[in-house]
């Protein structure tokens, strides 16, 4: 089931000014169905017309809530930083598939990249409810641009790297996972920039891997087919619908 | 009274509000938001005789208020669509309106033929997608090949015939005139403008296709020039679009001339605009005091 | 070095904006915000052999972001322009182009005879304006008479003259390959759409000629999408319009092949935005390392 | 001389609530050379694309402020209803040409209907500085839509005519001034829809009359020659450069 609804806000807040925010929303149909991958469609105002698509950060089925964590781009992501407690919000959602949750034999870890951490948190809660043990990395550019930390430390063992080095490891995620046995991992999630992407992409045979993939949307429904990604087997795919998450060896990042 | 029962020649809707070809998918997509048997019809997205991947992404962005698209008709072809798609489409209660495109003359005919089945109500023919290289706009710009298709789609099938104009014409008039005698029962106008968006960081287009086709409240001055002129120039019923995106809007184009309407790219924006709209003309016609919408086609022109 | 020197061929400016004819007056009007000496040029509004009052008011409109006009090339006639208008514009230190109009081929050679004179920079020759009746847009439609009446210019002065192409066309690269083998130095681009507005109250179109010219943002993707397309068709620099705003849109044009750029609508919204324009492309330049802004012309072909 | 500048807003309170609202700004250059009858034009917000021209309410040179006085009509002016006191508007004049202000041997009398009243309440201020004595009609459509009645009041005898009779005489202005000496006054000056100046035209054998028009604007400037209104010699002029105020004799409302 999709939905449209004016959600009310809760809370919008800056974790880092003009940068990155949370907000949370009261939408007890969507925080009811939603699951961990899923993402929304939002009007952040007359303009930019279209929606925009957002990943579901957190849901609370108890008080009915539902949260994103998005960074300020452009007009759309501006508009979403000024609304305030009580204002509604216009939401589609929950739209397309989610990571697959479950109980593994062995840990399960989560990569993401920037603002791409924001689906990885209800998967890592869920995983946890499952009853997995989980290990979280993650990549900013520097101390100064990284957030939401407190978040996935309390999910499990959580490493950083920063490009500049400010907090943590020097470099991408690749630097932290280049000394890993990937291979202990039962299963492994991740979402973020393309450059990552394809990095973990070269890891497909070591570990079990989901990607969250982003694509230009028009309707986020399954209808236009602007959002579509190259699969391994030469056709393409909705991100929208068939996506945002898919498995890693069905992806095609060549030209 | 039904104050919007439509009828189009020998092709009867509902209600004159339909949805537009390329922006509702086969109408799954949107069964979620209300109830299918609602709308007059739904303009499927557009068919070919094989299957086709479409382009390369980007396939869409938006800028200066519409977007700009070029999907490249992907879809699975005339065999797919009606084993797979068709049957569900034709349980929604309301009229199927099939699209269909084609690289020759002869593509239309078989496509018309294989599509005269039952289920389908109108065959909605596009001459005039600005996203495939071979051919598509050719159809669309040239009055003598625009007046061949017509002619081959009605040799081929028994259905209503619903000509899609395009806008990148210098004469729109002459178009509509071509198709009405080549035989097409209905015209539909109009298709997206050409455009084109660059990205000045990159210094690249933004649509990996380079230019792409523009929809959205930007073309609706366009279009409804154009539903003006083509009003005048034929006497077939016309569907108008171009950015329709509330009552507004569809009553300016049926003043200006259409007979019917189709949302477009609004339905990215709020699904529910056609139902919306459904509810709005009838609100128009009780505060007019009018007993049926026909009463205000073309009335811009008095 | 001036990173922004523009040479257009024989024509020669000290940077690339410009204002476009019919949206800044003669300058006059704009004397109070800024130093006139500071744009590359000004596009005079349109005029004609004779004087012309124009069309009857309601002239304009907004709608859709953009807004419609029919002004109906209102002017005191050319002798008004030399004797009374004239004088004063080359006074302002910046180039002078005179935009002009005809009712027949003779009237455009009449007109480019008559302006041969000090003070006048460039002959902007306008054969698309959507709101005369007689001839005005076939000029601008039609290859063989857009190529007859840039000859006729051509024969009748030796100063730089631009032809200015319409967009209501289907083949804006044939019209552009028709000016420059007619003679034109330089092609500017575009005018406006043409189209339509309703008042759904009144049920009448809201212009009182119907149908006008549409201008402002969203005509700006079609019209990048026609400089590209010209830009590959002809060997003569472009001068790029259509919904420019801000820097950015002023950089997409160029990077789609205009060598010149021009603001129309935005004068109205914000009389410095050709101003904000050459800081912004100056900048832009800075940030990229640059040393000339003919360094990106073009660069969205590569 | 023209300004464009940003003035900062002091007040902008309803008269009535969604209907009529006042705004007072502080902008120096404007006050400084505004005289009665020249207008201003605005920008709301991003959309409207175009400025919206506003008459001069009220100059307080000595504080350095203009006021202006509107109805909200469509997006733009609600736009304005909207901006709260210390934010900045966007705004272009002094703009137009003016009402002929100077000392009269006999009363003068001002016409306004509806919200053409704006123009006339500074041009009172003035007259009366030069000395003359006032006499003010304002039409409504009715006691609850009516307004800024203090204002005038101050200026001199004021009648007032509703279309429903809820305050004053029933009628339009035509009620009160059809039982007028009309050539008692040595000058009349009238703003208001065009039905009411049509009818004022029929008069101006009677009376010296200066008319302030409306015509919809592209610049406000003189440039783009969208806002021209007919004249009796069949030529048109400007209304945002010649006018907006005219000789009532120099205008024509024929088709
Ligand atoms: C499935 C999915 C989930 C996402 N989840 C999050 C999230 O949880 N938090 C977050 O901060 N961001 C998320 N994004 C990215 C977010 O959608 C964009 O940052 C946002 O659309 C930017 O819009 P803007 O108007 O602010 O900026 P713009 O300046 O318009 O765009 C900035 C960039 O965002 C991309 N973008 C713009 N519009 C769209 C669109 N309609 N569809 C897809 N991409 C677009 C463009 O590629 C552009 O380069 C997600 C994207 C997708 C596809
Ligand atoms: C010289 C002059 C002085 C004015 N002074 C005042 C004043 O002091 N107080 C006041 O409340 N109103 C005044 N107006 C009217 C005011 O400009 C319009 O009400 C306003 O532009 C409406 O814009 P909108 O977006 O709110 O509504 P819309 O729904 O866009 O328009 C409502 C009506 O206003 C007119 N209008 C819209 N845009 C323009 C435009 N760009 N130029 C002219 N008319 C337009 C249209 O004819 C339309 O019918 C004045 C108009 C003029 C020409
Ligand atoms: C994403 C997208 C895909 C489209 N696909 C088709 C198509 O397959 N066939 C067709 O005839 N028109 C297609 N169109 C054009 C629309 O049906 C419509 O004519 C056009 O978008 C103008 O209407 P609008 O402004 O309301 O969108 C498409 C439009 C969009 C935005
Ligand atoms: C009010 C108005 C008057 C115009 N008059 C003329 C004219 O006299 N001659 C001409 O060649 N173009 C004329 N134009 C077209 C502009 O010069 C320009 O080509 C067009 O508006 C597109 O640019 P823009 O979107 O930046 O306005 C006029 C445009 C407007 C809005
Ligand atoms: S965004 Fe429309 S199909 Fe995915
Ligand atoms: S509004 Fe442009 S000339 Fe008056």
């Amino acid at each position: 089931m999709i939905f449209k609804n004016n959600g009310i806000i809760i809370s919008n807040e800056p974790i880092i000014e003009d940068f990155v925010y949370l907000m949370k929303i009261n939408e007890k149909n969507i925080a009811d169905i939603a699951k961990p991958g899923q993402f929304l469609e939002i009007k952040t105002g007359s303009v930019p017309l279209l929606r925009k698509p957002i990943s579901i950060f957190e849901v609370d089925k108890v008080a009915e809530t539902i949260s994103i964590l998005y960074q300020v781009k452009g007009p759309g992501t501006k508009n979403l930083s000024e609304l305030k407690a009580n204002q509604q919000l216009d939401i589609i959602g929950p739209l397309g598939t989610g990571f697959t949750v479950k109980k593994f034999d062995n840990k399960c870890l989560l990569i993401g990249g920037g603002i791409g951490i924001a689906p990885l948190y209800d998967l890592g809660l869920k995983l946890k409810e499952s009853g997995n043990e989980i290990e979280i990395v993650l990549g900013f550019s520097s101390k100064d641009t990284s957030y939401a930390l407190d978040y996935f430390s309390k999910l499990g063992t959580l490493t950083v790297a920063t490009m500049d080095g400010s907090l943590g490891i020097k470099g991408t995620v690749e630097a932290i996972l280049s000394n890993y046995e990937l291979n202990t991992f039962d299963k492994a999630y991740a979402c973020g920039p393309e450059p990552m992407l394809k990095y973990l992409k070269t890891l497909e045979d070591k570990v079990n891997l989901e990607l969250s993939l982003e694509a230009y949307m028009g309707c986020g429904l399954g209808a236009c087919l602007s959002c579509v990604c190259k699969m391994t087997d030469g056709t393409y795919k909705r991100v929208c619908k068939e996506g945002p998450v898919f498995k890693s060896k069905e992806v095609s990042f060549d030209e | 009274m039904n104050k919007l029962e439509c009828n189009l020649g020998k092709f009867k809707m509902k209600n004159p509000v339909t949805v537009a070809s390329g922006t509702f998918g086969s109408g799954k997509e949107f069964k979620d938001f209300y109830d299918l048997s609602l709308l007059g019809g739904i303009m499927v997205k557009g068919t070919t005789p094989e299957k086709r991947v479409g382009n390369k992404p980007q396939r869409l962005v938006e800028t200066s208020g519409g977007i700009i698209n070029s999907i490249g008709l992907a879809n699975g072809g005339v065999d797919d669509f009606i084993n797979n798609i068709l049957p569900e489409a034709k349980t929604y209660g309301t009229e199927i309106i099939v699209n269909i495109s084609g690289s020759s003359i002869d593509d239309y005919g078989y496509m018309a033929d294989r599509l005269s089945i039952d289920g389908v109500s109108a065959l909605e023919v596009n001459i005039s997608c600005p996203n495939v290289k071979e051919g598509g706009i050719t159809f669309g710009t040239d009055p003598n090949m625009a007046f061949d298709v017509a002619k081959m789609v009605k040799n081929n099938t028994s259905k209503p015939i619903i000509m899609k104009l395009s806008p990148n014409v210098t004469n729109i008039a002459i178009m509509a005139q071509a198709v009405e005698s080549g035989g097409a029962d209905i015209i539909s106008m109009i298709n997206t403008l050409i455009g084109m968006a660059i990205d000045v960081e990159k210094q690249r287009p933004i649509i990996n296709n380079i230019i792409g086709g523009y929809s959205g409240p930007p073309i609706k001055p366009v279009a409804l020039r154009m539903v003006y002129e083509v009003y005048k120039a034929v006497n077939i019923p016309i569907i108008g679009m171009g950015g329709i995106m509330n009552t507004t809007d569809a009553l300016e184009f049926i003043m200006a001339g259409a007979s019917a309407i189709s949302v477009g790219t609004g339905n990215f924006v709020d699904p529910y605009i056609p139902i919306d709209i459904i509810k709005g003309i009838n609100e128009y016609l009780d505060n007019k005091g009018l007993s049926s919408y026909t009463d205000i086609i073309g009335a811009a022109h008095k």
